[in-house]
């Protein structure tokens, strides 16, 4: 068993009315542990389902929507907070597709504010945030320190009155990394919005999204990862996207984003043995919603930190982590 | 997973997986007499699942987890699988119930009626709920109050009633054994017992009722009765919500009508007696 | 038991709560204090508790530890940080506090470290912080 | 006294709720709920014309209507709610 019928259901929705109570069953709760119900129930739309599950629907609608709706108020403060500032501020992943109302926003769950800012602008930000009710989410020096030297991002911040979490971004991937996508480039080339914040190019947008799924990440949510990078290569021009990704180093993994949207949502496409590998850890979901594949998804957690950084400095990453109890989380 | 059950409880239907064959035995047995859900499509799926590779076997640990889980919550024992299931459940419906506004409080109801009681755990709302049960009111839920959203009216949830330490003697003595369920002792939460609402209160679980009366009970040293401002009452019971953000307009819509329509008293009593002669009384004084 | 007069029908889609007459118009005490409280749930321990029952500075389950001036909990002894306060505070106690009394038997700066701990209980995760104290252990 | 003015966006972005001794705003782009006392509810109504007010501005208006005390500490706090109710987004900075 794995998260195979989830991928079915969105990739041809009509299926679903096929499916007997416990295939139900499972498809709901692989959806949910994936957090893509919402995308999930806006796929089947009005299609006939059962009555249970028609509520079950429903309800992840509602939710999705609520979701959108804080997600866009937190860009708003954030717009709020940082307009004394007049650096460009950008938004990512789910609120910018939210924010420009792209098809990959449809049902999504959104969770945290990411924004990306020029690095030099970092601590004016920083400031602007703190002085707006934003505070450190959990105060812990060595965080604060690693963060500051390697990571492409500040410590998150939450909001005092909200409990929103707000990442803020200098680039794209941990500046130490192999690849080194130009983030003054895409900041550059971003598209403005009318409340004063913007969104990356509909190229770079691929980019950042394909850069965190298979250049960074350990591949947590890959499958909601990947369905946005297929919402997204739906009108894309292929020749600018190729001619972009190049630019950022991230030729390889763009065309393997391709194969992978198109052979699990798409019409299909031809894999390498690579491929195969990745697609067995994006399907390690079983039918109550538990992970599997447990050795695998431990593999890639591994390779997740190996991509961050050099093996030395990841000893040291991990004995500081492991000396002071930090269980991952 | 290895072992299986499907319950509904009032609007509810909740799929439990488990590793284990006991908890869902002791479920299935103390839910014998509740209605089979029309059909085996779940609301929620809860797991009790190992909390580490080898708890399996070796001194067998839960971790209560589902659609929706607690990263930090504690393992609990084997010996309280039947505790791990409630809570499991509990868990779904808390973070992921949308159908109406969810209050932490207990309620019965009384010719069409409903009396709704909240307050923190150990406030006594789950004894009384379950004494007035047992005293011709109809118990519809020790746990959950499920306010609807365009109606006001309240539904039930009447899950096992879970009596804590000194009401199980309390309840022991006035239901009969076969509606108790197993002695669950040493719970992070002390001993606990379950009750099973009577068969007439489980026959009604789809009936709502007009609710009429708000009370904040604690147990206290002398008895007390003091009325609560409305300002009061709207903010206690955004905390005892688990889902009024979530719902966004709708939910505050409902819960401003269930302000300003329901009366609220707080009330001290220092034994169970003098707490349902309260009731009683003021029950009696409404118009 | 009289029924409140404002029925819940009349539910204002504008504002006209206000009452349009030359009263007195309360603006608020010396320093202007918040005349606005937004709900969240996570507001469980110090809403509820500021409105009419106690607060313990910190909490029982972490009743050995002490008070940093920006309220959060350390371990006992770490300098510059205040004892816990042995007893609960009244929600009124706390209200007259935090709109620019001092808590009872505090000095200045232990009463701001309190009034900090106290604000910080209102950030936590929303939604859930009220169930989670009730049913999970800590 | 700032010059900065403040606008009340659109008058159904928040519904509202009388209690006996409060009352409720839900404000329907963040999804928040606020409970208000005086002078909150008689600032918001002032602004409901969704005009550009500078502090004083606003305060005049509400002169016009309601005692409120000497003028010097009055217009303190009215900046001093404005800026909170900004900071909400109940108003915004025009």
């Amino acid at each position: 068993m794995s998260a195979r019928p989830l991928v079915h259901a969105l990739r041809d929705p009509a299926t679903v009315t096929g499916l007997d109570e416990s295939g139900w069953n499972a498809l709901i709760a692989m959806a949910r542990a994936e957090r893509l119900i919402g995308t999930l129930a806006h796929r089947i739309g009005d299609r006939p389902v059962p009555q249970a599950v028609r509520a079950i629907l429903t309800d992840a609608l509602t939710d999705a929507e609520r979701e959108a709706r804080q997600a866009l108020w937190e860009a708003d403060r954030a717009a709020e907070a940082l307009a004394p500032l007049d650096g460009p501020v950008i938004l990512l992943k789910g609120t910018a597709y939210a924010a420009a109302s792209l098809s990959a926003a449809q049902g999504r769950f959104i969770g945290d504010l990411d924004i990306l800012v020029p690095r030099d602008a970092l601590p004016m930000v920083e400031q602007a945030l703190f002085a707006a009710g934003w505070e450190w989410v959990k105060s812990d020096p060595y965080d604060d320190a690693y963060y500051r030297q390697w990571m492409h991002e500040l410590p998150p911040l939450i909001h005092a009155s909200r409990d929103r979490i707000i990442d803020v971004h200098h680039t794209v991937l941990p500046l130490t990394a192999r690849q080194t996508p130009d983030a003054a480039a895409m900041i550059a080339d971003a598209v403005p919005l009318p409340n004063g914040l913007a969104i990356l190019s509909p190229e770079d947008r691929i980019c950042h999204s394909v850069a965190h799924l298979l250049a960074d990440g350990d591949m947590q949510g890959g499958l909601r990862n990947l369905w946005d990078i297929h919402c997204l290569l739906d009108g894309a021009d292929d020749r600018r996207l190729a001619q972009r990704a190049a630019r950022h180093g991230l030729a390889r993994h763009v065309r393997q984003a391709q194969r992978l949207a198109a052979a699990l949502y798409g019409d299909g496409a031809r894999l390498t043995l690579w491929d195969r590998i990745v697609i067995a850890r994006l399907l390690a979901r079983d039918g109550w919603g538990r992970e599997r594949r447990k050795l695998l998804v431990f593999a890639f957690y591994i390779r997740s930190h190996w991509l961050r950084m050099p093996p030395a400095m990841l000893a040291h990453h991990l004995f500081t982590k492991w000396r002071k109890g930090h269980r991952p989380a | 997973m290895r072992h299986q059950l499907t319950l509904g409880i009032g609007p509810a239907t909740f799929r439990i997986g488990s590793a284990w064959r006991q908890p869902l035995d002791q479920l299935a047995r103390l839910y014998a007499d509740y209605p089979q859900p029309s059909g085996t499509i779940a609301d929620f799926t809860v797991r009790l699942q190992p909390a580490g590779f080898t708890r399996r076997w070796l001194r067998p640990s839960i971790f209560i987890t589902g659609d929706h889980g607690l990263a930090d919550a504690a393992p609990m024992s084997l010996a309280h699988g039947l505790l791990a299931a409630e809570m499991g459940m509990n868990l779904q419906m808390a973070l992921g119930w949308r159908r109406h506004l969810l209050l932490h409080a207990s309620s019965v109801e009384r010719d069409g009626r409903a009396l709704v009681m909240t307050g923190e755990s150990g406030s006594g709302k789950s004894t009384l709920a379950a004494q007035l049960g047992e005293r011709g009111w109809r118990l519809m839920g020790d746990e959950f109050a499920l306010l609807d959203l365009d109606t006001g009216m309240i539904f039930p949830f009447p899950r096992l009633v879970s009596l804590k330490n000194r009401a199980i003697d309390v309840i022991a003595g006035e239901a009969p054994p076969e509606r108790m369920g197993p002695l669950l002792a040493g719970t992070a939460k002390g001993d606990i017992r379950h009750l099973v609402p009577r068969a007439d209160a489980i026959a009604a679980m789809g009936q709502g009722a007009r609710p009429a009366m708000l009370i904040f009970p604690r147990f206290g040293p002398e008895a007390e009765l003091r009325a609560v401002g409305q300002g009061e009452v709207f903010m206690r019971l955004t905390q005892a919500s688990t889902n009024y953000v979530a719902l966004g307009e709708p939910g505050f819509a409902a819960l401003t009508r269930f302000v300003t329509s329901v009366p609220a008293r707080a009330i001290d009593f220092p034994s169970g007696d003098a707490a349902i002669a309260m009731v009683e009384q003021l029950w009696d004084q409404l118009p | 038991m009289s029924e409140p007069e404002n029925s819940p029908e009349k539910q204002d889609d504008g504002l006209n709560l206000a009452v349009p007459s030359r009263r007195q118009l309360l603006m608020g005490g010396a320093v202007a204090a918040s005349a606005i409280v937004s709900i969240r749930p996570a507001l469980a321990n110090t809403a509820a508790s500021v409105l009419n029952c106690t607060i313990n500075v910190p909490d029982q389950a972490r009743a050995g530890q002490a008070i940093a001036p920006t309220g959060q909990v350390v371990p006992a002894g770490t300098p510059g940080s205040f004892a816990s306060a042995g007893k609960p505070f009244t929600g009124e106690q706390v209200k007259q506090a935090m709109r620019g009394g001092r808590l009872p038997g505090t000095a200045y700066d232990q009463n701001q470290a309190y009034l900090n701990y106290i604000r910080r209980l209102q950030s936590g995760t929303s939604g859930f912080t009220c169930y989670a104290s009730l049913q999970m252990p800590r | 006294m700032t010059t900065q003015r403040y606008r009340r966006e659109d008058a159904d972005a928040t519904v509202a709720c009388a209690l006996e001794d409060m009352a409720l705003l839900y404000h329907r782009p963040s999804g928040q709920t606020h409970m208000v006392i005086s002078p909150v509810p008689e600032l918001l109504d002032q602004m409901g014309d969704g005009a550009a007010l500078t502090p004083q501005e606003l305060h005049d208006r509400m002169a016009q209507l309601y005692d409120l005390g000497p003028r010097e500490e009055a217009l303190a706090q009215v900046e001093a709610h404005l800026a909170e109710l900004a900071a909400l987004g109940l108003v915004r900075r025009a």
